[in-house]
């Protein structure tokens, strides 16, 4: 691997950790789905409550997000800005 | 491969805060089923939908924890990386780097476990709302217990990143 | 391996990321599945509020889709775009 | 390692990247499943509603299904056309 | 390793990845078997619904199936076909 | 690693390959050890229906085993047959 | 590690391909302790049944275990009789 | 690497393999935990029937620790007996 | 790495394997976790049971460990016997 | 790598294996959150217990934490006593 530069060795392993940060993406994709459920079923329970219901499970479901917005960030930062190569 | 000693470690770290951000999935998984049990529990109870709405994100808010320490952890090693400027053998410190992100993974633990709690605490206050302050209480209670083992990866990854023993 | 570039070990890294970053789809998978029996089940119960409780649980599996759509972007900067060549 | 080449280090990584992918897999299985086990139940308890709820279930694995689906293609991108080849 | 050859690489990197693809199968198992744990409750207590209750366990179930056979046919791919090495 | 030839990198990747395709069992596993509980379930509940609890919980079971054969073909046809071996 | 040989590489490669084949005995552990719990439970419910739950936990469970064993055999196949020394 | 030896590779990867072997007792933990679950409350309902419900439970667990055991198996003969150093 | 030993290989795996070995504690954690929950469960509805419910949960308990404690004793042994230098 | 050391290859190994052995920890955020969801569950229903509920809930609790705290001992070990070194 003589004509490999360190820059090279960096951006590779930029590029394994870039899609192991994108696995944090598992969680909110379970418990989004839990909450989508439940909020479907009480949603035939109380049809009458439908607006409250949903605004909760919708507030719920954001808070879920929130890992899953940082492992793409992560993502990002290494694939577009990659601060590892100015510390060569 | 006669890589300069820096691009290991930078390489490594760069795995590490990968590894790191796995850790959210908890968080995910446990806030997830707080929004259910809470939307359920203003199907059944829509007088007290603050109350139970409130519990369900005090809860997940501690749930966020351990996603928290791991970006954190994850920010560190790349934009401030402590290993770079640390004597040693570049090999040592890469593998450092990893070890702290596979530590912080731990984290996955006391996200689904304090969210879980969190969704029980959000279900009991609904139907009991008196009942708010011992619920909460118990709850609280509980998901300090449940965040031990990701405060200990911490504590194992803060070593392997700022007082590294193998240098 | 002598003759491996730079380019090479970078772009062969990219499809390992690639890779890596379609598992986060687990989740949304688990979770919209989840979101299908209980939406199942509340229609099955009732059936005259099939209309809101199928609406909630689209509603709910769309939000729980995000991440595994940002997986899917990820991999596809990664294959078809890659800014780590151009870091270079 | 003398003889192998740049286009065979990202093909080999490729044949691992697809293998990756799949795993995305995974969470239909569960989660269709799950919507199987629900679907089945509420069938037995509500005949009367079967239409609705096959339906419903039906519809609900298909929207469970995409992510899987997202594994898929990016295996077969690196399989059969491989993008990252063309920028070496 | 100087013996070792281009096709080589490919080849050993596409046993893995075979292996790789075919852990989809572990959402099928689950799900499948969630449906056959639901489908004998049911049967249980609905003996006459019998007919009903297993046909959608099924149909639930082939549903639940797709993604393991995905993963099948890429494991099949890389050992059988293996495109990658006309790609060289 | 001179004296390593092609063929043996290609059959230590099938070691690991076929070592990872067993792990697609978990699924079998986990979901017929399910329908085992609702099974014994079901039958403490309604004794009388013993006989349907316990066929529908077998071919439940039977559908639920399948993903976890293909791994261990595809593993058998790493480690016994290899048509890797004969691309090279 | 100019002394390697291709036995020894294929040897190595099998003893992680039998620890990884024995990670499919995860499935079972789950799989048949859910059905000691509802077997408990179900005694506990109607002591008179206790045949006829034990004969269904255990059927089921025997059911349960047979990724368990492929995968032991495989791990079994790779440390004592190794097929893939014989393809050299 | 000139002064590592043929046996000092596969004793390497026996170490790797007799770790990947342990994690297949995650499976026996979560299962018999959740029969200690189940014991726990069915004795709490039903006092009287303690004796069947903890030998139930007990059976049940035994049956789920056999694959744990089968890991432990594949580790200690990997670490005290190794027949791969023998096939050298 | 001239100068790496046989005996440093052996090591470093030892090290890796003893850190896959403890992973195995996973499934304790949550079993028993399982059975902590249903414990209070349990003993809040039947205080009077308290004596019973909290030995079966105990006695589940010690039962879940066992895998845990397997993974814990090869990790030791890795770490302070290291049979594999031994066969060097 | 040229001034790679066996010392060094230890210890790196070290620094992996200390990270892997922390990841036990998750079983126990999983379990001890669980338990501490059923116990504000039930002190929820029986306020009148909840002395002996959240009793009940912190023992199991404990019992649950032991193989995280494996996990750390073995991170520890690695980290400062490694008994590795001294084998060379
Ligand atoms: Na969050
Ligand atoms: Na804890
Ligand atoms: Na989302
Ligand atoms: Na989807
Ligand atoms: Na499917
Ligand atoms: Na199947
Ligand atoms: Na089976
Ligand atoms: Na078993
Ligand atoms: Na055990
Ligand atoms: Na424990």
């Amino acid at each position: 691997m003589e004509g490999i530069t360190s820059e090279a060795l960096i951006l590779a392993a930029s590029a394994i950790g870039a899609g192991l940060a994108m696995i944090a993406g598992i969680g909110a994709g379970i418990g989004q789905g839990y909450a989508a459920g439940k909020g479907a079923e009480s949603v035939g329970r109380q049809p009458e409550a439908q607006g409250d219901i949903v605004r909760t499970m919708l507030l719920g479901a954001a808070v879920a997000e929130t890992t899953g917005i940082y492992g793409l960030i992560i993502a990002l930062v290494l694939l577009f800005v990659n601060p590892l190569l100015g510390m060569l | 491969m006669s890589f300069e000693r820096n691009a290991l470690i930078l390489a490594g770290s760069a795995i590490g805060a990968g590894f790191a951000m796995i850790a959210g999935i908890g968080p995910g998984i446990g806030q997830g089923l707080a929004a259910g049990k809470g939307a359920e529990a203003v199907s059944y109870n829509q007088k007290n939908s603050k109350k139970s709405t409130l519990v369900m994100l005090l809860g997940s808010a501690v749930a966020e924890t351990s996603g928290i320490l791991a970006l954190v952890v994850a920010l560190i090693l790349l934009f401030m990386n402590p290993l770079i400027g640390v004597e040693g053998t570049g090999l040592v410190l890469a593998a450092s780097a990893i070890g702290a992100g596979l530590s912080m993974i731990a984290g996955i633990g006391a996200g689904i476990g304090q969210g879980y709690a969190a969704s029980k605490g959000t279900e009991a206050v609904g139907k009991r709302p008196k009942l708010q302050p011992a619920i909460v209480r118990t709850m609280f209670l509980g998901q300090a217990v449940a965040q031990t083992t990701g405060i200990y990866a911490l504590i194992v990854a803060l070593v392997l990143m700022f007082i590294n023993p193998f240098v």
